[in-house]
Parts: C-alpha cells; structure tokens; sequence
C-alpha cells in the first residue's frame, strides 16, 4: 500500500512538471532566428512592449535571408536580470546566436557576457558605459550614445544658449549609471567655466524629491541639472515644477526616455524644460520618416525611442548577416564592426573598436500647449551631435 | 517526610500599584499535596505565576531543593524538577497523543534536543517515558490519536500528564479540574490522589470540595496574603474562610 | 544655512503628513481586525489611478477626491466580504499571504486597464503655484495637503473617540467577544472598519496623485513607507501613525540635507532599533 | 496519510520520489539549465520551509541569506581565487553566521513585529550591497563569475561548464539536502521546532528553551539558502542586485506556500511551479502575475497544505478506494 501511494505521488508530480515538453520546438533550427529580450513582464513593462513591436517590425519588413524568411522570438526577462541571462543560456543551447534589446543595463551587461561565450551577436539600447567600456566583447553592440556623449551634446549647447547662466545644480542618483552623468558633467562644467554649485546624491528607490529640490532651491542655481531617468526622473521633474522651480531656473534633463515618458508628463510639466534624447520622431532624415511612416500605419501610434531603438537593432543585425552572407556569429558580429547605414538619427557608423555606434543625441525644448501640433508635437528640436570618448578615452580593451 | 521542598519568603507580585500577591510565606513539605485555594482575586494565579517563572516578583525570595530560584527563567525551571500544567487546556493541539508526551520527555534534556543530525527514534528513554505515562493516564488506546480530537476531560488529563513527563519533584497544577465535566472530576480527582503517592503536588484550586478530600495541607488565600493554613478539617471549620467565600458569594 | 534646515523641517512636516495619512488607514485595521494588510499599497495605487481616471471623466479634482476614495472603499468592503472575513481567525502569516496575493491581482489590473507607461496628473487649478518664503518657494498644494490631513485627522479621531461606531472599534480592539456581546453584528463592524481603513489608502492615492502621478508598481513602496510608520508608532495606535509618520517625514526631510545616501538605510534601521528597543512601538500597547 | 510525511528511513519514501524528479526533470524541460533554476530555488525554498512550514516563523529575509551566498562566494573566488568547493563552504558559512546574527535579533520578536524585523535586516543587506558598488558592482551586478571544475586537494575531477553536467552536481547537492532536511525534521530537533509552531508557551513549560531552537532553525535555514544563493551565481555566471532584493524574499516564500509549508517535497513543486509559470506564461500573457495572485489566495483558502497538500490528500482518497 505504502509503496504504491509513493509511486502515485512520483507519477504525479512528473506528470505536473512533463507539461511544459512542449516548449522544446520553440529553438528548434530555423532559417535565421531573431531572439528579442524584452521585459514584457514586470516593473519595465511599459518599456518592453515597444521595444517588442521595434524588433517585431524589423524582422517582418526585412525581406528574405539567406533564403528564407527570418524569425523573431520574444524572450521575456520578466525584469531581472538573472532570469534574462538563464533564458538567455537556454536559447543558447537551443542555437540561438542573435539577440537584441535589454533595457536595464545590469541584464546588458550579463546578457552580453552569455552571447560572447555563444559566439553570438548581440545589440543593445541600454545605459551603461560599461558594455562599449570595461565590459566590452567581441559579440556585444551598443545603439545608445552614452552617459559623455549625453552631457556633451546637451549640457554644452545650453550653456551656449544661456551664456550668462553660469551657476549649475546637479541630482544625480546613487547609482553606478548617475555617476558616470555626474564624473562626465563636472568635467564638462570645468571646460566650460561653470560653477557646480552643489549635487545631491538620492538613492535608488527614492521617489520623493521635495528635499532635494530644497537643496537645490538654497543654492540658487541657474540651471538645474537632473540626472536620474524613467519614473525617477518623472516625479523629479513633476515636484520640480510643483515647487515653481520653473520659473527660477532652467532645467535641463539629460537623459529622458523620449516621447513615452513626455506623453506622460505632459505639455503643463515639460513646457520650457530642455530634454535630452536619443531619438526623437521629428528629425527628419530619410530613414526616420520612413520609420514613423511605417510604425504608424502598422501599430497607430507614433514611434518612439524603445520601439526605434529596437527596430534598428535588429535590423542592423539582419543586415550584418546578409553582408556577411552567413548566420556565422563571429563572421556577422565582423561584418558589423565599421558598418555604416541608414539609421533614424541619420547615417549611423559602428566603431569597430568598441562596438559603440556613433548616432546623433539631442537637445529637445518642451513646447507649450497652444503650439503643438498634434497630441505627440510635445517638444522642438533645439541641437544635435555626436560626442563620443576618442583615442585613450576609450576603455573597452577588446581581447 | 518533613522536608520542604518549596519555600517563599515575602513573595510580592505588584501590577502597578495593585498587590496582587502581597507577602506570602508558603511551605510545601515533600511528599504531600498541597493545595491552595481562595476566591477570586486572591492572588492564587499571580502565585502560581511567580513559582512557574511566568512572572518575575517584585519582592521576596522563592527556593526550591536548596536552590534560590527567584529569577530563573521558567524554562530552565523543568530541569531541576518542577513541572506545571496549565489552567486553560495548553497542548500541541494537531500532535498526537504519544507525541505531546514523548516532547515534554524530552523537554527536560533542554538543548540536548538541538541534535538535529540525531533521529527521534534514537531517543529510546522518551519514547518509554511516554509509553509509561500514557499506561498511567489511561490514555494509551488513543496513543495515535491528535490531542485536539480527544474529550475536554482526556485533554485535561493529558495536560496533567504533561507534567508528569519531567519525572519532577514537584508537580504544580493549575486548576486541573476547569472546565471539566460533572461527570470527568471524580477521575481527575482519583488521578491527583494516585499522583500525590509518589510526587510533591502543589495545586491550585478555586472549588473547595475537591480538594478536602485529597489534601494533606490547604492554604487558604484572600487579597494576596495567605489567611489561613492547616489540615483539610481545620480549614473547613474556620470562621474567617467561610468569611471570605461568603463575602465573594455576596458580592 | 539655517533657512534651509527650517524650510527642511516644513517640508518633513508636509511629507509626514502624507506618510500619516498612507499609515493610518493600515493602523486602524490592525487594531481592531488584528489583520496585516499587505495590499495596502495596491489600493493607494488604485486610488491614484481613480484620481486620474475620474479627472479625465468629470475634469473635477474635488469630486475625484469625495469619489476616488468612496470607491476604494467600497471595493475593499466587497473583498472583506468575500475573502478577507475567511481568513482573519489565521495567524499573520496568512493575512499576509493572501493580501500579497491581492496586491498582485490590483497591480497587474491596473496595468490591463491603464496600461504599463505611468499617469500624470495635473494639479486642481485653484491650488497651482507657490507661496514665496524668502529664497525658499513651497508648492500651494502641499500646503493644502498638510492642512488637508489635518482636519482628516481630526475628524478620524472625533470618529473613534467621540462616537458610538468608535467606541466600537475601540472596544472590539480590546475583545471581539465584549462587542458581540453588546449586541452590534461584530462582522458588520469588521466589514466597515476595514473599508475605512482601505478608503484612507485610497484617499492618500488620490492627494498623492498630482505629487507622484500613477503608476502601477508604485504599491510596494508606499506599503513599505506605511509599514516603518505604523511599526515605529506601534501597530494598532491613531496617534502612533500620526507621530510615527511625522517622524519618518522630518528625518527624511532633514537626511537629503545632511546625508542623503543614508536616508533609507536610516528609515529601515530605525523601524529595526524601534521594534527592538521599543517592542510595541512609540505609542502601541503590549 | 501522517506515516506518508514522516515514513522511517532517509532514502524511503519521498527521496525516492525526488530522485525521480531530479532524473526526469532535464528530460522533459526544455534545457538542463532551466531544471537547474528550479532546483536552485527549490534548495531555497526547502530552507525557507523549514523556518516557516515546521517552525512557524515567517522570515522576509531570505533574500539576503541568498545575496550574501551569491556575493561572497563570487568575490571569494574573483579576488581570492579560490576553488568551487572552498567558494561553496565560504558560502554556507556565511549564511549560517549572518543568519544566526539575524534570527537571534528576530526572535526576540513574534508575529507581524518578528516579519517586519527579518524585512528590515534584508533592506539593509540590500542597501549595503548597492552601496558597495566597489565589490559588488552595485546596480550593475558582479559580472564574470567563474563555475569552476569540481576540485579536490588540488585535482580537477569534473568539469562544470556543460549545462548538463552543472544539472547534474547541483541535483546531487539538493539530493543531500533533502536527505539532511529529512534527518533534521525527524531529529529531537525538528521536532521541538514543531512543537514550538503548535504551542510555544507550552513548548517552553515543558523544558525548551524556545529561543535556541528558533535560532538553530535560522542557522540551518540561512547556510542552505546561502548555498542555493551561491550556486544560482554559478549558473548565470553573474550576480544582480536582484538576488539580495526585497523580491527575492518573497518569491523565495511563495515558492514555499504554493508549494505547501510542512512538507519538503513541497518546496520542490513550489520552486517548479512559479518558475515555470514565468516561464511559460510570460510568453503567453505578460499579466501573469495575476494568475500568481489568483493561486495564491486560492491556496490559503482552500489548500493551505499548498500543491503537495492537495496532491496527498489526492492520493489519500485513492489508496481509500483502493482499500475499500
């Protein structure tokens, strides 16, 4: 009797755990198989379900490769990176040889360390220096400018803007990615003859900024300088205006996730704020009209920098494997490296020594109401540039 | 026969400025069943409290065996010999029968049970001291049974049962027969008795009858002092405890 | 230099009073449901998005604050009805259990039905701008806030100290049986206890929405506020979450001055040291 | 039913179960390195059970038991160099001794007050490994951690790399846990701990020293979770912020409850359950949280002995038939 109960309870239990079998096709070979990570799931939801429709797009209007039509899978990371980079493995030994996407610039990081023993390719818009800087590898490409190319191309044309605004105020989060902003800000401040009158630090799950805005408001600053990004920023940015620093001061937010982010702030917040972008659907370059042509007739709404910045990611690896003629990794992830082409910002060049692409970032102006074109004009376009680390500045020591 | 086992000097228990015991000087003779009794808000249960370690007294002096014992922690209390039961029904209510006894054996042990690389099995002696008390309670038929299903009068037996696992020197019992049927108090009472052969038994009780017939000692207790001491009839007979009860029953 | 540590101490007492208003609806259920509610910041999330979706409604910040809040409470009314009276004679372990559960079910609706990208929300117009002290310049409608939960406050506490509902709970707070036995239906009592309790989180979502706008993962913040408040100022006590919530509001305030990388490492060590040191906390009873 | 739990013998009855599921598990899973997931979280959540299925104690801290592992062992091997053996040793030391540090400071505490303490420890876990961003790369993780070859006295036995082979020595080293948790809950010791959740004044009237015995069950429970924590480092070469965050703790106890509290082999279904339902269900339906939620209520209302519960009683009332 015994006995039996435990094999019934054996039986049981494996037939509970036999149910997902069915999966296993799902890396089964195919003609050329995009692998998306996007955080469908989780705390940065709102950020993947644009990058998926990005990565989705690409892959649909890309014409056939290497003789069939390629494929796109999603890979949720469910927002933490170490479910990412478990997946990640899995596809790996399923034959995946090709990702892209990754928000949170700690799963980049991992992810990239995982592709790069793969042998695979792997393109990304996260916000970490480290992944074309220290952590750099042969399989790991990065879209976004980073954090000195974001300070150079906002800081310096507002300053130049506002010539007589020589006091500056700086909230940074206490968090790898926010020093990187500040060290590449106070060096900047210090070429241009700017007075850093003072920082506050806040910590990572800080939402309430009313303290550190009074901070800022003792030092009367002339610009406020804010470092955060995502919900962060928002609420930063949100209190900011609440307590009238608008019209105190200007304020400048160097790192914005681009138009999501400002559809939720709003004209009333963003209005006289100067933002910083990676993309904005504006520009106006062959490419991007293209792009928010597409994306519009596709999915109805207006591109925006997740759903751009994943489009072409993948579609700079789609193009690389056509180049190369081979779903070989190295060889694709060679033919990457110096490769120019069309991207929203422009033309777009992957500097083979660290793998950064070297793309436009922007100044933007948040518009008032009553000027806006459409529920989406919600910011013009102030500058643009490129600013990128050169020579020994660059960290990444490829092995 | 004429040993003490159990002594306070003074013993004190205040609740702010409220006296609950206020003084007491009580002997317990080895050997004997002593009982305590008195009406409510005597001071019975602070008492009790005091000589268990549930409560730290605020004055005077408890030694038991030789031993001061007024500040030890109640759990330490089971080691040297004192073991209690509990005036509401306290048991491992879902734990069997066999279970609740063969865990208060090997409460005496104390942190000897932190061998969590030995088996349960291997410890033979608690095993035969629940096999043995469980002979004693009757209870042996309803070895497997969890002490929750059993009646309230089992329970209440189980729970004087658990006491008797320490083989203690003295077995301190809360109002044993609380709550117990008409029906179940004279077989808890015969068990005291049976008890009281070979152990110190001090109890506490509110129903006086009960006691007088068991007793060799009763110490009457009124406003947490003791009002009178001596043999069941002597009690019985005094002016001032019939005083007491008949005041409480007025009130 | 001391202006600003001033001006620090009026902004911690406008920030207490917010974080007084999140705990003292989680206090009130503990005290007299002995419940732990762990979707406490779900349904201050869910009040949040009520203020946004009745202002997109009615365009009415006033009747989004009078309804918001009335339908939180009715909301957690119907759950204690359905699930949460099942389960109050369990111990802790399961309230919190199961309330995670319902923190889950209110996080991920909100995001089916508002979506996952956040939620401003604009200020009522009769409360845009500042008040000007000196260099300092303090937002309108934080200093109707402060007052705001003040005079809720007050009228909390004329509640439960001056009416036979308070009595009530105060009593049922002490022994469930005593209440029953005056003859009040003790499930009636629970049900509206914890439907105040729930429609003060909700009321707290809607203040806070034009400060923090709405956003779906906000509740496991705002719980864990709530919790170090309610810890510090005893579990159960009006006036500990009140001074709990003050308190964490002024030491915040003061941190972002004085040491700000600290200032949450402060909080949880405080809620540490308090439930050490003071087991009950400031004002709770044993 | 009760002799199905507690059946004599360390290698009867349910081991035989688990070492079914160990073998099958890489079989029917679409890689060894999710089956390794599952079993990892499955080691942590059999720590957890212990506190909270056989001891009563509710701990929000797990989570740091599970960082500290990860991080230490990680930086023991990246800057000290040392092997996997010594790396994993490193690692239930040291979640043996914080947790001891963290179990004597909780008890002192019982219901809701106890929980709020384990969560504030594991906050300040949290906070202190982001502020040491130095070593342990802060928000960004600790990147490049090494699986380095099974070791011993100088020799490499077996090489790790391999998913398969990785599977295979972490299922041994659950194997061995489980036998150990199965030796632990049978012992004077396991059941004392029980007692102590049924009664814990009437535990302490019969002679125990409540406290002692709630602390060893923290010692226990944090060296295994510190084991678990280090072996997931291992797995995705990597350790996030995530691993000593206020999630990990609860999903480590939802694991459990789901899983069913009192029962070993729950934790097993636990871990595999809410793993997998990430896994398959976040490709389906991004909400999925939601069923979680839904599950979880479920459970507490209806199934409190969670999965395994319901499964047991499942079989109880076949073999009945069987037998009538």
């Amino acid at each position: 009797m015994k006995r039996r109960s435990f094999l019934k309870s054996g039986l049981a239990a494996t037939s509970l755990l036999a149910a997902p079998s069915m999966l296993k096709p799902a890396f089964a070979a195919a003609p050329v198989t995009i692998h998306g990570l996007k955080s469908m799931s989780g705390a940065f939801a709102s950020y993947g379900q644009f990058a998926e429709m990005g990565s989705k797009l690409a892959v649909q209007d890309f014409g056939p490769l290497l003789g069939a039509k390629p494929e796109y899978v999603t890979i949720d990371t469910e927002g933490n990176a170490g479910k990412a980079v478990r997946k990640v493995q899995e596809a790996i030994q399923g034959g995946a040889k090709f990702f892209d996407g990754c928000t949170l610039s700690s799963t980049a990081l991992a992810v990239g360390k995982e592709v790069a023993k793969g042998g695979g390719v792997f393109m990304t818009p996260a916000g970490a220096d480290e992944i074309t800087g220290s952590e750099c590898n042969a399989s790991t490409f990065r879209w976004t400018v980073p954090t000195f190319g974001a300070i150079q191309q906002t800081v310096r044309p507002l300053a130049k803007e506002l010539p007589k605004a020589k006091r500056w105020y700086t909230i940074t989060p206490q968090y790898v990615f926010g020093e990187a902003l500040l060290s590449a800000a106070k060096d900047l401040f210090k070429e241009l003859g700017i007075e850093h009158v003072g920082n506050s630090y806040h910590s990572m799950q800080e939402q309430e900024f009313s303290g550190y805005l009074t901070n800022a408001m003792a030092a009367q600053p002339d610009v406020l300088l804010i470092l955060n990004f995502g919900g962060q920023s928002s609420n930063c940015l949100r209190q900011a205006v609440n307590f009238g620093l608008k019209k105190q001061m200007t304020i400048l937010m160097a790192w914005t996730a681009g138009l999501d982010q400002f559809q939720t702030l709003g004209p009333e917040l963003l209005e006289g704020v100067y933002l910083g972008a990676q993309y904005w659907h504006q520009v106006d370059t062959p490419m991007n009209n293209a792009l928010v042509k597409r994306v519009k007739e596709v999915y109805g709404i207006t591109a925006n920098y997740p759903l751009a910045a994943d489009y072409i990611g993948t579609k700079v690896i789609l193009e690389a494997i056509k180049k190369a003629g081979s779903a070989d990794g190295k060889a694709v992830a060679k033919a990457m490296e110096g490769m120019s082409y069309d991207g929203p910002t422009g033309k777009e060049t992957i500097r083979a020594q660290d793998h950064q692409v070297l793309k436009d970032y922007y100044l933007l102006k948040g518009k008032a109401k009553k000027d806006m074109k459409d529920p989406d004009d919600l910011a013009t376009l102030v500058s643009s540039g490129q600013s990128f680390p050169t020579g020994d500045k660059i960290a990444c020591k490829m092995a | 026969m004429s040993e003490i086992l159990l002594e306070t000097k003074g013993l004190a228990l205040a609740y702010g400025g409220f006296r609950a015991v206020d003084g007491v000087d009580l002997s317990v003779k080895a050997g004997t069943i002593h009982s305590v009794i008195g009406p409510n808000g005597a001071g019975k249960t602070s008492l009790f409290h005091c000589l268990t370690g549930g409560r730290k007294p605020s004055e005077g002096s408890i030694v038991f065996a030789g031993t001061d014992i007024t500040h030890r922690p109640a759990h330490t209390r089971v080691g040297i010999g004192m073991a209690r039961s509990f005036q509401v029904t306290s048991l491992f209510q879902n734990l069997s029968v066999k279970e609740n006894l063969r865990l208060a054996a090997q409460g005496c042990d104390g942190d000897k049970a932190l061998a969590f690389w030995r088996s349960v099995a291997a410890g033979k002696a608690h095993l035969a001291t629940a096999d043995r008390v469980m002979e004693r309670l009757g209870l042996t038929a309803k070895a497997e049974t969890a002490a929750g299903d059993l009646s309230h009068g089992q329970q209440r037996v189980l729970e004087v049962g658990m006491a008797l696992c320490g083989e203690p020197k003295l077995l301190l019992l809360d109002e044993p027969t609380s709550g117990m049927g008409i029906d179940d108090i004279p077989i808890m009472t015969h068990l005291i008795a049976e008890l009281g052969k070979d152990h110190t038994v001090m109890l506490i009780e509110h129903n006086m009858s009960i006691v007088m017939t068991i007793s060799d000692t009763i110490t009457v207790m009124s406003r947490g002092r003791i009002l009178v001491e001596g043999k069941p009839d002597a009690v019985r007979a005094d002016e001032r405890v019939r005083a007491a009860y008949l005041g409480e029953a007025a009130a | 230099m001391l202006n600003l540590y001033l001006f620090q101490i009026l902004n911690g007492l406008g920030l207490g009073m917010i974080y007084f208003l999140i705990s003292v609806g989680l206090t009130i259920i503990f005290g007299l449901l002995n419940f732990v509610n762990f979707a406490h910041g779900a349904f201050f999330m869910i009040g949040c998005y009520l203020c946004y979706a009745l202002l997109q409604v009615t365009g009415q910040f006033w009747l989004a604050l009078v309804l918001g809040p009335l339908i939180v409470g009715a909301l957690a009314w119907g759950a204690e009805k359905v699930l949460i009276r099942r389960i109050y004679h369990l111990p802790h372990t399961f309230h919190i259990l199961v309330t995670v559960g319902v923190a889950l079910i209110l996080q991920e609706t909100a995001v089916i039905v508002w979506g996952p990208v956040g939620k401003s929300i604009p200020i009522p117009d009769a409360l845009q701008g500042v008040v000007l002290m000196g260099k300092f310049a303090y937002p309108k409608y934080r200093l109707f806030l402060i007052l705001f939960s003040a005079v809720i406050g007050f009228l909390l506490w004329l509640l439960l100290e001056r009416t036979r509902f308070g009595a009530l709970v105060r009593a049922g707070s002490e022994s469930t049986e005593m209440v029953s036995l005056l003859g009040t239906n003790i499930y009636k009592l629970f049900s509206l206890t914890f439907a105040l309790g729930v429609g003060l989180a909700g009321l707290a979502g809607v203040l806070s929405g034009p400060i923090r706008g709405a956003q779906p993962f906000m509740g496991p913040e705002v719980l864990g506020i709530a919790f170090v408040v309610v810890v510090i100022g005893g579990m159960g006590s009006f006036s500990g979450a009140l001074v709990g919530g003050l308190l964490i509001g002024l030491v915040q305030s003061l941190m972002t001055t004085i040491w700000p990388e600290g200032a949450s490492l402060m909080i949880y060590g405080a809620m540490a040291a308090v439930i050490l040191l003071r087991p009950y906390g400031l004002f709770g009873r044993a | 039913m009760k002799r199905l739990m507690t059946s004599k013998g360390l290698f009867g009855g349910t081991t035989l179960a688990v070492l079914a599921i160990l073998v099958l598990l890489p079989l029917v899973l679409p890689s060894a390195t999710l089956a390794t997931e599952i079993v990892i979280f499955a080691m942590a959540a059999l720590a957890c059970n212990l506190l909270l299925g056989y001891g009563g104690l509710l701990s929000f801290g797990q989570g740091l038991f599970f960082g500290a592992g990860s991080y230490l062992s990680a930086l023991a091997m990246i800057h000290g160099g040392v092997g996997l053996v010594t790396a994993l040793v490193i690692a239930i030391v040291a979640g043996a001794v914080i947790a001891t540090f963290v179990g004597m400071l909780s008890i002192r505490r019982t219901g809701i007050y106890f929980v709020m303490l384990t969560l504030a420890f594991s906050q300040t876990g949290y906070f202190l490994a982001y502020t040491l961003s130095k070593w342990t790369g802060g928000d960004n993780g600790l990147l490049d951690v090494p699986r380095p070859a099974f070791a011993l006295f100088g020799f490499d036995l077996v090489d790790l790399k391999g998913a398969h082979a990785y599977y295979v020595f972490v299922a041994l080293i659950f194997l061995g846990v489980y036998v150990g948790a199965r030796r632990v809950i049978d012992s004077p010791f396991g059941s004392t701990l029980v007692a102590i959740r049924e009664n814990e004044s009437r535990a302490s009237a019969v002679g125990f020293d409540t406290r002692h015995f709630k602390m060893l069950a923290f010692t226990l429970s944090g060296a295994v979770t510190a084991l678990a924590g280090a072996l997931y480092g291992m797995l995705i070469n990597y350790v996030p912020l995530d691993n000593i965050a206020m999630a990990m703790s609860e999903n480590i106890v939802i694991m459990t409850v789901i899983g069913g509290t009192g029962s070993l082999l729950g934790s097993l279904l636990g871990a595999g359950t809410l793993v997998l339902m990430g896994e398959i269900l976040s490709s389906i339906w991004p909400r999925w949280p939601l069923v979680l939620g839904v599950l979880l209520i479920l459970i507490v209302v209806f199934l409190r002995g969670g999965l395994w519960g319901g499964v047991e009683s499942l079989i109880g009332r076949m073999t009945r038939k069987d037998e009538a």
